[in-house]
Order: structure tokens, then C-alpha cells, then sequence
């Protein structure tokens, strides 16, 4: 009886642990691409140093692509109590900076990973494949309780 | 990180002191206590006052019962959002569903599994 | 012969011509496990339900004290047996084991001294030879029946008490040796309006005191006419209110002299709270442990007050107070 | 309690409070500090599983705490079936009832207690009858309170 059960702990566990960690191939030869994404990426810097600046945000990652604008953040513990008004607050003044895409931000802790994942491998992934991943972040953030 | 378990740690431990002092000082029954922080959860979350807990404690707001009265409300407001006023009724155990079903599924393996030890 | 109110003088001298005492493994921990004549290191006792494990416990108390007094089942004329689990089924099936006629009391935890007052009364005026009295208790049954399931983390109080697990039988018999019942005083139900279903000491201390003082008042004796006066369960702080209300009613008690069977099985750090309960625990500190400390000669003439809180699961949940009682008998070893 | 006492005798009234003296007083504070000890290491284990599940699974914090409670309930299971909640709850009274651990015991535990009766009248009839209440009150005070948000905010338009 116990030994199933420390089983069924040892698979939970093991099951789970692998972070996905492959796929560092051939950074040089995109290299070339680098001032391309640079540009690439001028929204979403634009929009971190924006939300960095507001009081009870420490924490900001996107990226974007040609229409969407996926926003991860970190709130103060204190601030937390006013989560909601703040991701409200972040929300407002991205769409009004920029009202030519479709904004996603989120204090949530899941997308702040995720979105820094999709930054990390920025140079890796072709755009259609970030839009995809973005896609399902953005689902994911939809997704209530 | 620090922080998040600091403040699960105390948000937790404070709802539970509130509960013992519920047992000793006014006498209630185990049953009477949890009902009344079952209620008070969702007069909480009646008045948005839940929801910026949870936001600021974590675990700490959702692991106590107070947590199932605030869910079952979230799932009825939901509901009623997209079905108007019936979707209260049908709403109810949206999001609460995982705490009673994985009670009533793991109630009934410890049956199968366990005798009690007295 | 009735004497004064509500107590009777067994001219006759009914006797318990033998005793046996059966025991769960929290009492083999505890203090009196020598007293005991059969104990179980499972809970259980084999059986697959813990009601089936209180039947057995009276079923091997049954047969061992009809063992003992060198007896066969079928010279056992009457049982009168009780137990504190719905419709008392577990006397009632063990008496079906023994086979004799029966008779069910139920007297809460004062069943044990029920029993034996009315065995006695019945053998004093020749209505049996031999007559088979007990109570028994196991506390993950009543436990189950009166509380919470067994494994549910409930917090008690710390006036609460422990429910013991074990079965008390004695055999009453016209003539032979051993300690003489003398005398008997019925009790009458006392409600001081306590609904602490956790506090039940408390609640059954004015039910002792009652029959303590009608019992010297009936027989004109004091209290130093015994050399111990004992009371069933009530516990610490039971035991202590008992003595602060004799002492407001002008009855001084020698401390030394008067205890409580729920202060006794058990050792004091054994996680009891206030002390032990149940039809049990009179029926197998005195059926053992007492009856033997009289054979030793340590106690010529011994009051019991076996006291029962009369409530049920239903009675407190419908916030009835919890009316008490309480049974006194006099048993006398090696005197005169 | 004072409109309880106006049915009793004056003797009753008097036994109460010699009773009262005699009666050992609930440690309180001891108990509180135990419970906040042992209810907020029963939290920052969930804040624990609800971060791992959030790293190593598809779950965000909100959706995180379905996972969380059905694996501490799991544990739950464990701990009543070996024997050790009911000693947990002694010791930590509401610090182990009140999580949602406690929730799963009282459900956890009937079920086990009851299997001697069979599956259908005893595990299946008993299962709900301590946790039942908390079902039933937390649903019917959502029902009321869900309403009234739902009506306030139609017609109060706030």
C-alpha cells in the first residue's frame, strides 16, 4: 500500500520536473537576423519601459509580434490587495500608447513565465511560430478559475 | 517568492485563529464554525473583498474553507454574466467542483483502502 | 426491604461469587491492566466492525466469569446486561451467545450498577440462583455513535473524556463466597440543565451527589461507614464538583476515601483529558481492580456509584440538556 | 446563554456556577497559537503545490488552486487513513479543520468509518453527514449573495 503510494509521488514528481530546456541550436546563424528583431521588438520594449514606471509594477516582460502585445507583470506585495485596478490601470494606458494592437497584459505569475520563455527565445523560433505560443498564452490568460 | 510564502503562511494561519477562537471563546461545534466561514467567504466575495485576498495571499486565502463559500459565488456570477439571472442556479459549482469531487473520489478510495484506526 | 425512599437492605447477602473483566489496548497501557483478565492488543478483537468487536468483548467477559465461578451456561438463570450503542444490540447478541433468559437495561454508564441492584434484588428474595450482570464499552463504537467518526480530526475539549474499551460481567449468587452485596439505592434522573455533550463530569455530579446523600440518609449511616466510596465516571473535573457540592450540602467527604473508577484506569499521561467514560469503565475497574483490592483486604465495605449521562446523539442536537443518574451499591468483603 | 439561564431553576442556576469554577478552561491563546502554527504550514504547503503546478503545468495562478486542492485533499486521505489527522486535529483543532484538508477529512473519515455498513447505506449515505453542512450553507448563501450582485448590478448599474 505505501509502496504504491510513494510510487505514484516518485512519477508525480519526475513527471514534471523536466524544464524544456532543448532547442539552443544554431544561435549563430541567425545571427544576422538579430537587428531585424531588434525592430522587431520595438513595441514591446517600449511598452515594458512604459509599465516599469508605474509605482507598484516591479516586474515587466513582453514581446509582440505584428499585431498582438503580450504583457507579463509583477505587482508589489502590498499592491497586491489592488490587483485587479492595477491590471486595469496597465491595460489603459497600453491600448492608448498602442491603439494599433491587440493588447494582453497580466499580473498573473503563469504569463509572466510564459512570456518570458517566448522572449528567451526570441532568435530561436520563427514569427509564425511565436505567434503561435503568443496565441496560447493569451488563451490561457482568458481562462477563468 | 520569499514574500508569497510569507504572507500564505500568516493569511492562512490567521483565518484558522479565527476559526479556533469560533471553537473555544464561543463554543461552536466544528460543523457551526466551518459552515459560518463557508457564509462569511461568500458575503466576502458579495462585496469583492475576496477576490484582492487571494490576489495578496495565495494559497493562504484559497486553501481555507472560506475560499469554497467565494468560488461558489465567482461560478454563479460568471454564469449569471452569460445567462442572466438563471445562470446563478447553474453556475454554482463551476470552479468549486475540484474540492467536493476530489473529496467524494478520495472519501471513497480511503473506504476501499483504509480501516478506521480508532 | 425497602429502607427509607429509594433503597433496598439485602438481608440475604447476594454474592459475587465471581468477576471478569475483559480490556482493549489502551487499557492494557494503562494503569490497572493487571486487574484484567482478558486484553486485546487490536482494537478490532479480529472482527471487521467495531461493533462486532463490543459484542465480542461482552461475550468473552460472559464466558470467562461463568469459567470462574466453575458454572455451565445453563445454570445461568438471567442476564441483565446493557451497553450504550443503539437498542444496546451488543449485550442483547451477546446474551443470545450465553442463550439464558435475558433481560436489556439501559442505564447509560450506570448500567454496570443497575445490573447488579436488580440481579441482587432478584437473588436476595430467591428469584434466581444464579444470576450473569455486565456492562461493556468500546470507544471507537461509541465514539462512532455519539461523536465524530473515529478518524476525524475533532479537537476536544479539555473536559471531554475517554470511553473505555472493555466489558465488565460478575455473577450473582445466592450462596457462596466472595463479597456480599448489602445494599442498593436507585437513583433518580437529575437534570441541572448542562448540554456540554463534551463535559459530561460535570453534568453527572449532582446525579452522584443525589444518591450519595439518599443513600445515608436511607441506611442512617455516614460516609465514613465505608472504607471507599467510589463514583463511576466522572471524571476530574466531575469529581471535583461532586465534592464541592457535598460540602455546600454539609456532607463532608474524606478526600482520601472517596474517588472517581475514571481517574483510575487509565495512567496519568495517557492522552485522556479529563479521565475515562463509558458503561465500561465501572463495570471493569470495580469488577476487577476494586473487587481485587477487597480480596487483598485493603477494603472491608465498599460504596459504588456507577453514574450515567442519559442523552443520546438526537437529544443534544435537538439542544435537550442532559439528564443524569446515578446507581449506588454497597459491597461488603470480609467483615463482621 | 442568558436566554437559556431564564429556564432554569434557581438550583440549576447555582449548580452552573459551581460548575462553572471547577470546570478546566479551554487554553485559548495555546490553541490559537497552535492552530495559526499548523493552519499556515497547511497553506504554505498549498502555496507550494499551487507554484509547482504553475511552473510544470498549463495552470495560471488562477486555475492553479483546482489542482492545489484536490492534491492536498489527497494528502488528506493519507493522513486520515494512517491514523494521523485525528491526532492533527487535537493538537491543532481549527488549524487542520479549517484548510480545506479539513473539508476532505471530514468527508474522508466518514467514508472510511461508515464502510462497515456497505458501500450504498453506509460509505454513500454518510459521507456528506459532517461535511454536508458546509456544502449546503456555502451554496445556498452563494445562491443569495450571487443573486443579489447579479440583481444590484442590472438594475442599481454599478
Amino acid at each position: 500500500m505505501l509502496n504504491s503510494v510513494l510510487l505514484l509521488f516518485v512519477l508525480i514528481f519526475a513527471g514534471c520536473s523536466n524544464e524544456p530546456g532543448s532547442g539552443i541550436n544554431s544561435q549563430k546563424t541567425l545571427q544576422a537576423d538579430d537587428q531585424k528583431l531588434l525592430v522587431d521588438q520595438e513595441t514591446a520594449a517600449k511598452a515594458e519601459e512604459e509599465i516599469k514606471n508605474i509605482e507598484e509594477v516591479t516586474d515587466v516582460v513582453a514581446v509582440n509580434d505584428k499585431k498582438l502585445l503580450l504583457l507579463g507583470f509583477k505587482v508589489k506585495q502590498f499592491d497586491k490587495f489592488r490587483t485587479k485596478q492595477i491590471e486595469k490601470k496597465v491595460k489603459e494606458r497600453l491600448s492608448k500608447s498602442f491603439p494599433d494592437y491587440e493588447i494582453t497584459a497580466s499580473s498573473d505569475l503563469k504569463i509572466f513565465i510564459e512570456t518570458t520563455k517566448i522572449k528567451n527565445k526570441l532568435a530561436d523560433q520563427s514569427s509564425k511560430e511565436r505567434t503561435k505560443k503568443m496565441e496560447k498564452v493569451i488563451k490561457l490568460s482568458n481562462e477563468q478559475t | 517568492m520569499f514574500q508569497t510564502f510569507f504572507w500564505a503562511f500568516v493569511v492562512g494561519g490567521l483565518i484558522c485563529v479565527v476559526g479556533q477562537i469560533m471553537f473555544d471563546v464561543f463554543k461552536l461545534t466544528p460543523g457551526h464554525t466551518l459552515s459560518s466561514l463557508v457564509v462569511a467567504g461568500a458575503i466576502l466575495d458579495g462585496f469583492g473583498l475576496y477576490e484582492p485576498l487571494i490576489d495578496f495571499a495565495g494559497a493562504g486565502a484559497t486553501i481555507p474553507i472560506t475560499s469554497f463559500g467565494n468560488s461558489l459565488v465567482h461560478g454563479a456570477l460568471q454564469e449569471a454574466e452569460k445567462h442572466g439571472i438563471i445562470g446563478v442556479l447553474t453556475g454554482m459549482f463551476e470552479v468549486t467542483s475540484s474540492g467536493i469531487s476530489a473529496a467524494i473520489i478520495f472519501g471513497f478510495i480511503g473506504a476501499l483502502l483504509f480501516k478506521p484506526k480508532g | 426491604m425497602l429502607e427509607g425512599q429509594s433503597t433496598w437492605i439485602f438481608e440475604n447477602k447476594p454474592v459475587i461469587i465471581s468477576t471478569a473483566t475483559v480490556g482493549g489496548p489502551f487499557e492494557a497501557n494503562g494503569n490497572i491492566s493487571d486487574d484484567f483478565d482478558i486484553l486485546h492488543e487490536d482494537l478490532w478483537l479480529e472482527q471487521e466492525s467495531y461493533e462486532k468487536a463490543h459484542k465480542v468483548l461482552f461475550e468473552e467477559a460472559f464466558t470467562k466469569a461463568i469459567e470462574k465461578a466453575n458454572l455451565t451456561k445453563e445454570q445461568i438463570q438471567f442476564i441483565l446486561a446493557g451497553d450504550l450503542i443503539n437498542q444496546i444490540t451488543p449485550s442483547s447478541f451477546a446474551a443470545r451467545t450465553v442463550g439464558s433468559p435475558y433481560l436489556g437495561l439501559f442505564g447509560a454508564c450506570s448500567t454496570s450498577m443497575e445490573g447488579l441492584a436488580i440481579g441482587a434484588y432478584i437473588t436476595n428474595y430467591g428469584g434466581a440462583d444464579y444470576i450473569l450482570t455486565g456492562a461493556a464499552s468500546h470507544n471507537a463504537a461509541v465514539e462512532k455513535q455519539f461523536r465524530y467518526p473515529t478518524e476525524y480530526g475533532g479537537q476536544k475539549p479539555p473536559t471531554a473524556q475517554w470511553t473505555v474499551t472493555g466489558a465488565g460481567a460478575a455473577i450473582i449468587g445466592k450462596i457462596g463466597n466472595g463479597p456480599q452485596v448489602t445494599s442498593a439505592t436507585i437513583g433518580r434522573v437529575v437534570d441541572m440543565g448542562l448540554s456540554d455533550p463534551f463535559n459530561m463530569g460535570g453534568a453527572m455530579a449532582p446525579a452522584a451527589v443525589d444518591t450519595i446523600m439518599a443513600h445515608l440518609r436511607d441506611r442512617h449511616i455516614n460516609p465514613s461507614y465505608y472504607d471507599l466510596i467510589v463514583t463511576g465516571d466522572l471524571g476530574q473535573i466531575g469529581h471535583e464538583v461532586s465534592i464541592d457540592l457535598m460540602k455546600e450540602k454539609g456532607l463532608n467527604i474524606n478526600e482520601t476515601n472517596y474517588q472517581d473508577c475514571g481517574l483510575m484506569i487509565y495512567r496519568k499521561d495517557q492522552p485522556v483529558l479529563a479521565g475515562a467514560s463509558g458503561a465500561g469503565c465501572s463495570a471493569t475497574v470495580v469488577y476487577g481492580h476494586l473487587l481485587n483490592r477487597m480480596k487483598q483486604g485493603e477494603f472491608k465495605k465498599i460504596l459504588v456509584v456507577a453514574t450515567g449521562a442519559l442523552l443520546s446523539p438526537l437529544s443534544f442536537q435537538q439542544k435537550e440538556s442532559i439528564p443524569c443518574i446515578a446507581h449506588a451499591v454497597s459491597i461488603e468483603y470480609g467483615g463482621e | 446563554m442568558t436566554k437559556k439561564n431564564k429556564k432554569l431553576t434557581t438550583e440549576q442556576q447555582k449548580y452552573q456556577k459551581l460548575q462553572k469554577k471547577r470546570e478546566t478552561k479551554r487554553p485559548v491563546i495555546t490553541n490559537c497559537i497552535k492552530a495559526f502554527l499548523v493552519g499556515g504550514f497547511i497553506c504554505t504547503i498549498g502555496q507550494a503545490l499551487q507554484l509547482f503546478y504553475i511552473y510544470n503545468f498549463n495552470f495560471t495562478q488562477k486555475t492553479a488552486g483546482n489542482p492545489t486542492t484536490a492534491t492536498v485533499i489527497f494528502f488528506a486521505m493519507l493522513l486520515t487513513g494512517f491514523g494521523v489527522y485525528d491526532r492533527l486535529g487535537q493538537y491543532a483543532g481549527a488549524g487542520s479543520a479549517v484548510p480545506v484538508t479539513g473539508f476532505g477529512n471530514a468527508v474522508i473519515s466518514a467514508c472510511i468509518e461508515h464502510r462497515s455498513e456497505g458501500f450504498v447505506y453506509g460509505v454513500g449515505s454518510n459521507m456528506f453527514k459532517l461535511a454536508g453542512s458546509v456544502v449546503l450553507f456555502g451554496t445556498f448563501s452563494a445562491f443569495v449573495v450571487a443573486l443579489i450582485r447579479t440583481l444590484v448590478m442590472k438594475w442599481g448599474g454599478f
